[in-house]
């Protein structure tokens, strides 16, 4: 078994808004390994975002508080750490990368700045040292004329441009985990599929392990080692990329699977469907939160949540499917 | 089958039947109301507003003197029994004047919000509905306007009309109005954008229908809480005229009038300027923390 | 009589820049350049290309929306490029267009028996039983006849797209343009939606534009495919053929692009584009793709492909095409 | 577009709206009234030949469209006639030469105080988001924007100059010192370029009771436009990425964020400062500031037209152009801002 | 007349002080042959001098100032004077009868339609001025004018006045500030000089050079002015080194100033003495026979008051003695008809107008008001005025308890939009106040009894009677006929009732108790700073 770089344990993130508590995150449970992509999927509002965010402690409070868990990263619990630590992790041992490249540089400075200013800030480097490693960065992320990107402010830029100098910018410290939350939603798919070329290549060449987030099951096919499928703050199963698409085994995962028209196949048949809709996190569904729209759905699956059951090889599915007895 | 399902609807008493059909309003409704009241600013607001309207309406049960009483020979008493603030430098009773005040005030800023909230309205929609040359030209006689400090242009106009709180109404009315165009114009422009506005001419909506159905209600909101908001700067508008004696007539319980009445009498009678001054206050807060509290409860952002 | 439905000619928008010292056109985006293309009656024709490359101003200025600088659109063997305003009145209510986002599509202070209402009464069809037909309109599209006195923001997002549609079915229109109804939505409640365009189709016997940018789902709707470069068509067949056998430059990177849900499809070699889709400002000179074209000549940058078929319904745009 | 173009654009567009502002004032001075009555005194008033008279020498029986004419040409030769009896009938031009430098000074210390104190207090309330700070700076500037400012004047002066004696009780400098050399009319600065403190610390403290009462509402108005920004900006992708960099808060709040948060509220500060110098009507008349404001009120109880539109005139093009700095400032504070 | 010159009283200062007057406004410039107006006055009759001037508070005493005696023809139309020697004005300059000769051309020639020259009438006393006046005012008109020598150099210290028509009193309109000298040097070498019928921009309006016995220094305008003694004035110098004047509008600061010793004195108005009345700093210095007369007009041109019953009623209706106890604290005497005491032409004997409702209430009635015909009487006063604004809440008040349909709306007008209104005929009644500006009963007796002129045109009052005796009262042989002719038109006044005469009101002057040497002027031109010390 691979060393495991930063294990997730009972993760539980909740919202206290006008409108009631949002349970966003109800205990997740995730190791990633050094080295691997590991891509977490799910639908709009299923606490992806949160969970990467809960991992580098960037919920703000208020709304939002990191109420249960650990997170263990080189030994320390993360979420012990005192907020200074803290710092020096994020932008350096982890880094992320955001779904809006346009939205996520400081429209005020020049992209040069804010990539010299996190690596003046971890590796106490003068501004011109700095500036210079940012184009350095930059030429990594093979962006043509990085000088000139460099003084640049964003609004000069593309999108696709901007993705890749958010990306130069999470590598430039040589984090350990980069942390991408959907780095191509915003993107055009033939931009997209640079960015992801790109990331692929990168990954070789810096060793780093990526935490990629999605709700395309195409790039999770493409891109990762292992995918975690998220529905309404659980992780409802995890397992490496083929055994997800070939077996799934949560019905959640095999229904979203199906919704997808394929490309190979002909039109011919009707697409299954996944009835209702994602439920609302202030007040989820008692018991396993998926079995409103589970055709499968047993008395039990009203009332408890279900636990997490290791199908073999890493295989973990949370669904009482499997629990002991009910095993087919 | 169909036909049950009607029947079944029907039976049911007149009151459910709207319960059912409003139900979404009326939850919409508690909701506003709850995230209102978990403000208690808001709610100390709302009870100020709420406080100087029960004043104005039962003002004549609340005053212990009539509207225009006075009493020469009483001219800047201090506090005491029979006058509770005292009486101004006629010999009226000041606590009585602030009551009936209040009645100027209400009426001040209702007839002064309602008046340029209808004409905002109505130019801010078409200039930015119909855009072009229509838009053009509104907006740069609303340029012309708000080329104005709106105290000085108002100062202006009543010096051109004459002094007298009908006047004031009026400046302030005029001086007021762009604001108004230009904040509907501005929300015009980006509903316009959405694609409901779309929708409804893709079904053959008329320019009329869009605008005053879709157009003006979604404009709405931020109108009434900029115009609760602007009670509060009408009234001070009018009071500050008053009280370079542009505004209300001799003798009337102007609040803005009677601070400078006692002006000159500062040093000797200082309850003469300073009860009236406090009103002002009182009533611009109430309604200043009312419409504070309502637009964070329109502030979809609260909303969630 | 022919059996297309709509034919577009020729269709032009550009939409102007204002700047300088007098606020005159300074430049244009040139955001659909010359479209052509036909839907016959009952079939869905989809519309796809990158960001910005005109899908949306094309279905806006087929309806009208939009006014087009130039180009024929003949609706039913009439140009209604020269209709004035009461004649267009009169043939809206046969076309109708359902958005990409429902937030922004649905009045937030109509209930939704007013918003499905509102096609009819402009139009003066709301008789006695129009609550009725909101009913049954509103279980056509999968909700409930009660939820008609709720009001949109009580809906989910696919819910909400159901109820667009409602509206848009609320005439019984002749002809859909339906821009990108899915691309807001959950993979989940897209496969709703998408099943029940399906249905919906074959009940009402409906003509259906659909503008995407998912080619997955393109594929799967649609009988034939357009392809958009900047405010151009590069390539229109039957889907299969389109699919199958992609002519143009544009089309083969595009469908190498798509990633597929499905590890076990290692692709030979995907085909990268390099660089980001031109402005329709100053859109390129001659083909307007030869800036990101594999295969580009030295004509590209001169001549304009012309488009044309070359064969079995299959038009493409490119230079290519004369060399074979 | 290039800057010189945008400013060259705004400035053609200041003319309709200079030409309205001329218009606008010429025909409200107009109705205010018999225009002659503005040289009448009580006692000559009863003497209708005399207002004939007066009429035939100032062109006012002429029509009035030729009368604004007449008025546009004088005033491309920055003529804005005369004042009436009230003044002695002196050019405008001369009569607010001579008072704007004292409301001029009132409004910018005035500006001054509105900065330092609104630009922090809206960020600590935005920082520490419905904490009692918050509270209270939200109540304060609720109570600043509700509070009738000429009373507040009247309430000052009442507790902190008669009764605590802290501040002196009216004028700019008392008579007994000689004011600092003329070089902008502005008593503290001359004191200061002159090097005089003794007399800048006097004229400030003459300055500090009416430029307050004249900056409160604008200070107001200020701290919520900063605190509502800054909320704005907080919430913004660009800061959690910020964040996400290891950046101390401290950092992310005073580069980040202020940086962008600073957009809006210049804006704002640009009509406060036209708020600023119609607020001074007030104000001086209060604390007996010989400034423009006063001078307009004074002009307005004479109908003294000429001195009214003058006022009104100045004012105007002064917030006009304040508002086109302003925007030129975002530029150079927003790198995105297209001029448009 | 044998006049005698002033005799001010100065003893050696110890050491230089500085008094500090306080004002409520700037005067509107420093021309006295311009400004019509008390504020102006109040200043530059401290740095300027007239001929003439009056011995103590008796302004039936004219004694000489730079005039050392005069006499006049039989039939008072030539007068001449002879002036005082050694005197020089600040610039250096010597005062001569070409000094006086420049200031009363200068006057005549400004034209000036507002100023006292015209407003006042001074220039119509002029051989000549009249016909100047009604032309065109071109250099021949100019000419002709200087033709008349209406003021005439006799030799260096002799000035003959030529007269239009024969006036006995003309030394005392030589007591007018308006006419007092001014430097023909000083402002002929300076930028602006004076030039005929361009009175915009003299060079006086913003500087002074006179022969008094203070020097102009500074005016910062709506702050403050500063004067210095003139220590070669042709008299005993002044006391005073420095005179500060400053314009504090607000009264309360007013008060604190004296508290703290920083003001010396201020003209007050009487509604102020509540502020002033228990502070020990000052002294109130309040007299109750001035030259002044307040009172309401009310128009006959059109219904109601063409009724004669109808302005009776309503002179009835004014409560007098609450009036004056109430909004002039007691002070302020009844006037006998609208010559003041102090003046010839005034008696005792001409009764007093009084209160009475129940009598006004009966006339109304009579005249055709009952409540079923509400009727709307407007009555305006100049803006700020406290006085007539309670004057008209209280008549307001009496009349409506009638309950006879009548409102009394109240308008509280700028003095332009009074007079526009006013012309217009659509006030009724209107508050007014005449200030004398030379202490003679003709100057009283003119603007309100004679038809067509002044108040009597504003209310449209005729009265062919009195306007013959008046045109008598000028021929009558002596003092006596002439006080029996003005007794006579003042009736005829009662009788038609044209205004409600309601108060000579007081006049009020606030001094620090330090203040010494204090004297009143009796013609309430201001303070006179040169016999004053601390
Ligand atoms: N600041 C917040 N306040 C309240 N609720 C929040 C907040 N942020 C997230 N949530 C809630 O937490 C849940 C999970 O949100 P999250 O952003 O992680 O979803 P996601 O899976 O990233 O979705 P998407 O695909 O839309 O990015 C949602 O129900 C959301 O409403
Ligand atoms: N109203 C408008 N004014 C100016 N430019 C416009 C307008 N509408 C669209 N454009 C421009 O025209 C071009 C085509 O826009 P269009 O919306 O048709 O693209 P699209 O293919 O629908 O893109 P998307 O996939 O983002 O919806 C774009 O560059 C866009 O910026
Ligand atoms: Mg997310
Ligand atoms: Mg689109």
């Amino acid at each position: 078994m691979p060393d495991v770089l930063i294990s997730v344990k009972n993760l539980k993130t909740n919202f206290y808004t006008y409108a009631g508590v949002v349970k966003a995150l109800d205990g997740i449970n995730l190791d990633i390994y050094k080295g691997e992509t590991i891509g977490l999927v799910g639908e709009t509002g299923c606490g992806k975002s949160v969970t990467a965010l809960s991992i580098i402690r960037l919920i703000q409070w208020p709304p939002g508080k990191i109420d249960e868990g650990t997170i263990t990263f080189e030994g320390r619990d993360l979420l012990k750490l005192p907020e200074s630590e803290m710092r020096k992790i994020r932008g350096n041992k982890i880094s992320m990368i955001f779904q809006e490249p346009m939205n996520s540089f400081n429209p005020v400075f020049t992209i040069g700045d804010q990539i010299a200013e996190v690596i003046m800030l971890h590796q106490k480097k003068t501004k011109k040292e700095a500036l210079a490693q940012a184009i350095e960065m930059l030429k990594f992320t093979s962006i043509p004329a990085p000088e000139r990107v460099a003084k640049s402010y964003p609004h000069e830029l593309s999108g696709g441009m901007l993705q890749r100098a958010m990306i130069s910018m999470a590598l430039a410290c040589q984090p350990e985990l980069l942390i991408a939350d959907e780095p191509t939603t915003a993107l055009d798919v033939t931009i997209e599929a640079q960015i992801l070329e790109l990331m692929k290549g990168l990954k070789t060449k810096m060793g780093a392990s990526i935490l990629l987030i999605t709700h395309d099951l195409g790039i999770i096919a493409e891109m990762c080692d292992r995918v975690g499928v998220m529905y309404a703050g659980n992780i409802v199963e995890l397992a490496d990329v083929s055994t997800i698409f070939k077996n799934p085994s949560h019905p959640y995962t095999s229904g979203l699977i199906c919704a997808i028209p394929s490309l190979a196949t002909k039109q011919a048949c009707r697409l299954d469907t996944i009835p209702g809709n994602v439920p609302n996190l202030i007040r989820p569904p008692e018991g396993c939160r998926f079995h409103p729209r589970c055709s499968k759905a047993m008395d039990r699956c009203k009332k408890e949540k279900p636990g997490v059951y290791d199908l073999g090889n890493g295989h973990l599915v949370s669904c009482f499917l499997y629990a002991e007895g009910q095993k087919q | 089958m169909a036909n049950d399902a009607i029947t079944i609807q029907k039976k049911k008493s007149f009151i459910d039947d709207w319960k059912e059909k409003n139900d979404s309003k009326i939850k919409d409704w508690k909701h506003s109301i709850s995230l209102f009241t978990k403000s208690p600013l808001a709610m100390i607001g709302l009870f100020i507003v709420i406080f100087f309207m029960l004043v104005a309406i039962f003002a004549p049960y609340l005053a212990p003197y009539s509207n225009n009483w006075r009493d020469l020979s009483l001219q800047s008493q201090a506090p005491s029994s029979t006058h509770i603030l005292g009486t101004e430098i006629y010999g009226g009773d000041i606590f009585s004047m602030i009551i009936w005040g209040s009645r100027v005030s209400l009426v001040t800023a209702f007839a002064v919000v309602l008046s340029i909230v209808i004409f905002g309205t109505i130019v801010g929609a078409f200039a930015g509905y119909f855009g072009g040359i229509i838009d053009e030209a509104l907006m740069r006689v609303t340029d012309i306007f708000l080329a104005f400090p709106s105290l000085v242009l108002s100062m202006v106009i009543v010096a051109a009309l004459g002094s007298g709180l009908q006047n004031v109404m009026i400046s302030i009315a005029i001086v007021s109005w762009p604001t108004y165009a230009r904040l509907i114009r501005g929300q015009v422009l980006s509903i316009k954008e959405r694609n409901y506005i779309e929708a409804a001419r893709a079904v053959g909506s008329s320019d009329w229908r869009i605008i005053s159905k879709h157009l003006i209600p979604n404009s709405l909101a931020p109108t009434i809480v900029q115009a609760t908001m602007d009670v509060g700067s009408i009234i001070i508008t009018s009071a500050a005229l008053s009280f370079i004696g542009m505004g209300a007539g001799p003798g009337e319980a102007e609040w803005g009038r009677m601070i400078n009445d006692g002006q000159a009498m500062l040093l000797n009678a200082p309850w003469i300027s300073t009860f009236p001054g406090l009103a002002i206050l009182l009533f611009c807060l109430g309604f200043n923390l009312l419409g504070d509290g309502l637009r964070d409860i329109m502030d979809p952002r609260m909303r969630r | 009589m022919t059996e297309n439905l709509i034919e577009v000619n020729d269709l032009k928008k550009y939409f102007p820049i204002k700047g300088g010292i007098f606020s005159r056109t300074v430049e244009q985006v040139k955001a659909v350049d010359g479209v052509s293309l036909s839907i016959k009656k009952g079939e869905t024709l989809g519309l796809v290309g990158e960001s910005g490359c005109g899908k949306t101003t094309v279905g806006r200025s087929i309806l009208r929306l939009i006014e087009p600088d130039s180009g024929e659109i003949i609706f039913e063997d009439k140009d209604i490029m020269k209709y004035g305003r009461s004649e267009l009145r009169h043939i809206r209510p046969n076309m109708q267009i359902v958005f990409q986002d429902p937030n922004s599509s649905l009045d937030p202070r109509m209930s939704v028996k007013d918003i499905i209402g509102e096609p009819m009464v402009v139009n003066k069809k709301n008789g006695a039983d129009m609550e009725d037909k909101i009913g049954k309109l509103l279980k056509a599209v999968g909700l409930n006849p009660v939820d008609m006195y709720r009001y949109p923001h009580e809906f989910s997002g696919g819910q909400r797209q159901r109820i667009c549609i409602a509206r848009a079915l609320a005439l019984n229109p002749k002809f859909i343009v339906l821009d990108e109804p899915t691309s807001a939505l959950d993979v989940s409640v897209q496969s709703q939606i998408l099943n029940m365009l399906e249905d919906l189709q074959k009940e009402f016997g409906l003509t259906y534009l659909f503008i995407s940018h998912n080619l997955i789902v393109v594929k799967y709707l649609s009988d034939r495919v357009a392809v958009m470069y900047l405010g151009k068509v590069v390539e229109l067949a039957k889907t299969e053929a389109l699919f199958d056998s992609p002519m143009h430059p544009y089309t083969q990177a595009l469908l190498s692009a798509i990633a597929v849900p499905d590890p076990a499809v290692k692709r030979s070699q995907r085909i990268i584009l390099e660089g980001d889709v031109p402005t329709p400002i100053n859109p390129p000179k001659g083909c307007r793709f030869h800036t990101r074209c594999r295969y580009k000549m030295d004509i590209c940058d001169k001549v304009e492909p012309e488009f044309k078929d070359i064969g079995g319904e299959h038009f493409v745009a490119c230079h290519l095409m004369d060399k074979r | 577009m290039k800057l010189r173009d945008y400013v060259i654009r705004r400035l053609l567009l200041l003319i309709p709206v200079l030409i309205g502002i001329s218009f606008i004032t010429f025909f409200l001075s107009h109705m205010i009234g018999d225009p002659a009555a503005a040289w009448l005194s009580e006692k000559t008033a009863g003497q209708p030949e005399l207002v004939e008279k007066i009429r035939a020498a100032h062109h006012l029986d002429d029509p009035l469209v030729i009368q604004y004419y007449y008025y546009l040409v004088d005033l491309s030769k920055l003529d804005l006639g005369r004042t009436g009896r009230n003044e002695g009938g002196r050019p405008v031009v001369q009569a607010l030469m001579d008072y704007f430098p004292a409301t001029l000074e009132l409004a910018i210390i005035g500006m001054i105080l509105c900065l330092l104190i609104g630009i922090p207090a809206g960020i600590l309330s935005a920082i520490y988001k419905d904490k009692w700070v918050d509270h209270i700076v939200r109540l304060g500037a609720l109570v600043g924007v509700s509070m009738p400012v000429f009373w507040l004047g009247l309430i000052v002066k009442y507790w902190l100059s008669y009764k605590f004696g802290w501040f002196p009780l009216d004028g700019r400098l008392p008579y007994s010192i000689t004011p600092p050399p003329d070089v902008t009319g502005m008593y503290t600065f001359d004191a200061l370029i002159a090097g005089q403190w003794d007399t800048f610390f006097i004229a400030v403290r003459h300055a500090i009771l009416p430029s307050f009462c004249l900056a409160l509402i604008s200070m107001a108005i200020i701290t919520r436009m900063m605190r509502s920004s800054m909320l704005e900006t907080m919430t913004q992708d660009y800061i959690r990425t910020a964040r996400a960099k290891g950046l101390s808060e401290r950092i992310v709040i005073l580069k980040h964020a202020l940086r962008n948060a600073l957009t809006p509220t210049t804006t704002v500060a640009g009509i406060a400062f036209g708020g600023l110098l119609s607020g001074a009507v007030m104000t001086e008349t209060i604390f007996s500031w010989p400034g423009i404001g006063r001078f307009s009120v004074k002009a307005i109880g004479a109908t003294d037209f000429a001195s009214i539109m003058g006022f009104a005139m100045l004012i105007a093009i002064i917030y006009v152009f304040a508002n086109l700095i302003v925007d030129i400032l975002y530029v150079y504070l927003d790198p995105r801002v297209k001029y448009g | 007349t044998s006049p005698t010159t002033v005799t001010p009283t100065p003893t050696t200062t110890t050491k230089d002080f500085t008094l500090v007057e306080m004002t409520t406004s700037d005067p509107p410039s420093l021309d006295p042959g311009l400004e019509y107006d008390t504020a102006c006055y109040s200043v530059t009759q401290n740095v300027y001098e007239t001929l003439v001037w009056y011995q103590g508070e008796d302004v039936s005493k004219p004694i000489g100032l730079l005039a050392t005696d005069w006499s006049s023809n039989d039939n008072y139309t030539v007068w001449t004077f002879h002036l005082r020697k050694n005197v020089t004005f600040h610039d250096g300059t010597a005062f001569n009868a070409s000094a006086v000769k420049y200031t009363f051309d200068r006057g005549v020639l400004m034209n000036y339609p507002d100023g006292p020259w015209v407003g006042a009438g001074i220039s119509s006393f002029l051989k000549g001025g009249d016909e100047w006046m009604a032309s065109n005012n071109t250099e021949a008109d100019v000419q002709a004018y200087l033709a008349n020598e209406a003021v005439k150099v006799i030799d260096e210290y002799t000035v003959q006045f030529t007269l239009s028509k024969s006036y006995p009193d003309w030394m005392h309109v030589l007591a007018f500030p308006a006419t007092a000298i001014v430097s023909p040097t000083f402002e002929k070498t300076s930028s602006m000089p004076y030039t005929p019928n361009n009175y915009t921009d003299t060079y006086l309006k913003e500087h002074m050079c006179g022969t008094g016995p203070f020097k102009f220094i500074s005016w910062t305008h709506e702050d403050n002015m500063v004067f210095e003694r003139n220590n070669n004035y042709w008299n005993t110098p002044a006391k005073a080194a420095k005179v500060v004047v400053r314009t504090v509008p607000d009264v309360n600061n007013r008060l604190l100033a004296f508290e703290k010793g920083e003001c010396d004195f201020s003209q007050e108005n009487i509604r102020n003495l509540p502020v002033f009345k228990n502070s020990t700093a000052v002294v109130n210095d309040i007299r109750n026979d001035t030259l002044l007369i307040s009172f309401i007009g009310m128009y006959e041109g059109k219904a109601p008051f063409d009724n004669p019953k109808v302005r009776q009623a309503f002179v009835e209706s004014f409560d007098y003695v609450t009036y004056r106890d109430q909004v002039g604290y007691g002070y302020g005497s009844f006037p006998h008809g609208v010559v003041p005491k102090g003046l010839a032409g005034y008696n005792a004997n001409i009764p007093t107008s009084t209160f009475n409702p129940e009598h006004a209430k009966q006339l109304l009635k009579e005249a055709g008001f009952s409540k079923d015909k509400p009727v709307t009487i407007t009555i305006a006063y100049n803006q700020g005025n406290t006085g007539r604004q309670t004057g008209s809440l209280m008549l307001k008040d009496t009349v409506e308890k009638y309950d006879l349909g009548i409102t009394l709306e109240i308008q509280e007008l700028t003095w332009a939009t009074l007079l526009d209104k006013e012309k217009k005929g659509e006030l009724d009644m209107f508050f007014l106040g005449w200030q004398a500006d030379f202490p003679t009963a003709d100057n009283f007796l003119g603007p309100f009894a004679v038809s067509n002129v002044y108040f009597a045109r504003q209310v449209a009052y005729k009265n062919a009677t009195i306007d013959s005796l008046y045109d008598q009262y000028f021929t009558a042989a002596n003092q006596d006929e002439r006080n029996n002719i003005a007794t006579q038109i003042q009736l005829g006044l009662l009788n038609d009732n044209p205004y409600i005469v309601y108060l000579q009101p007081a006049s009020y002057y606030a001094l620090s108790k330090d203040l010494k040497g204090y004297q009143w002027n009796v013609m309430l031109s201001g303070f006179n700073w040169y016999p004053m010390y601390k």
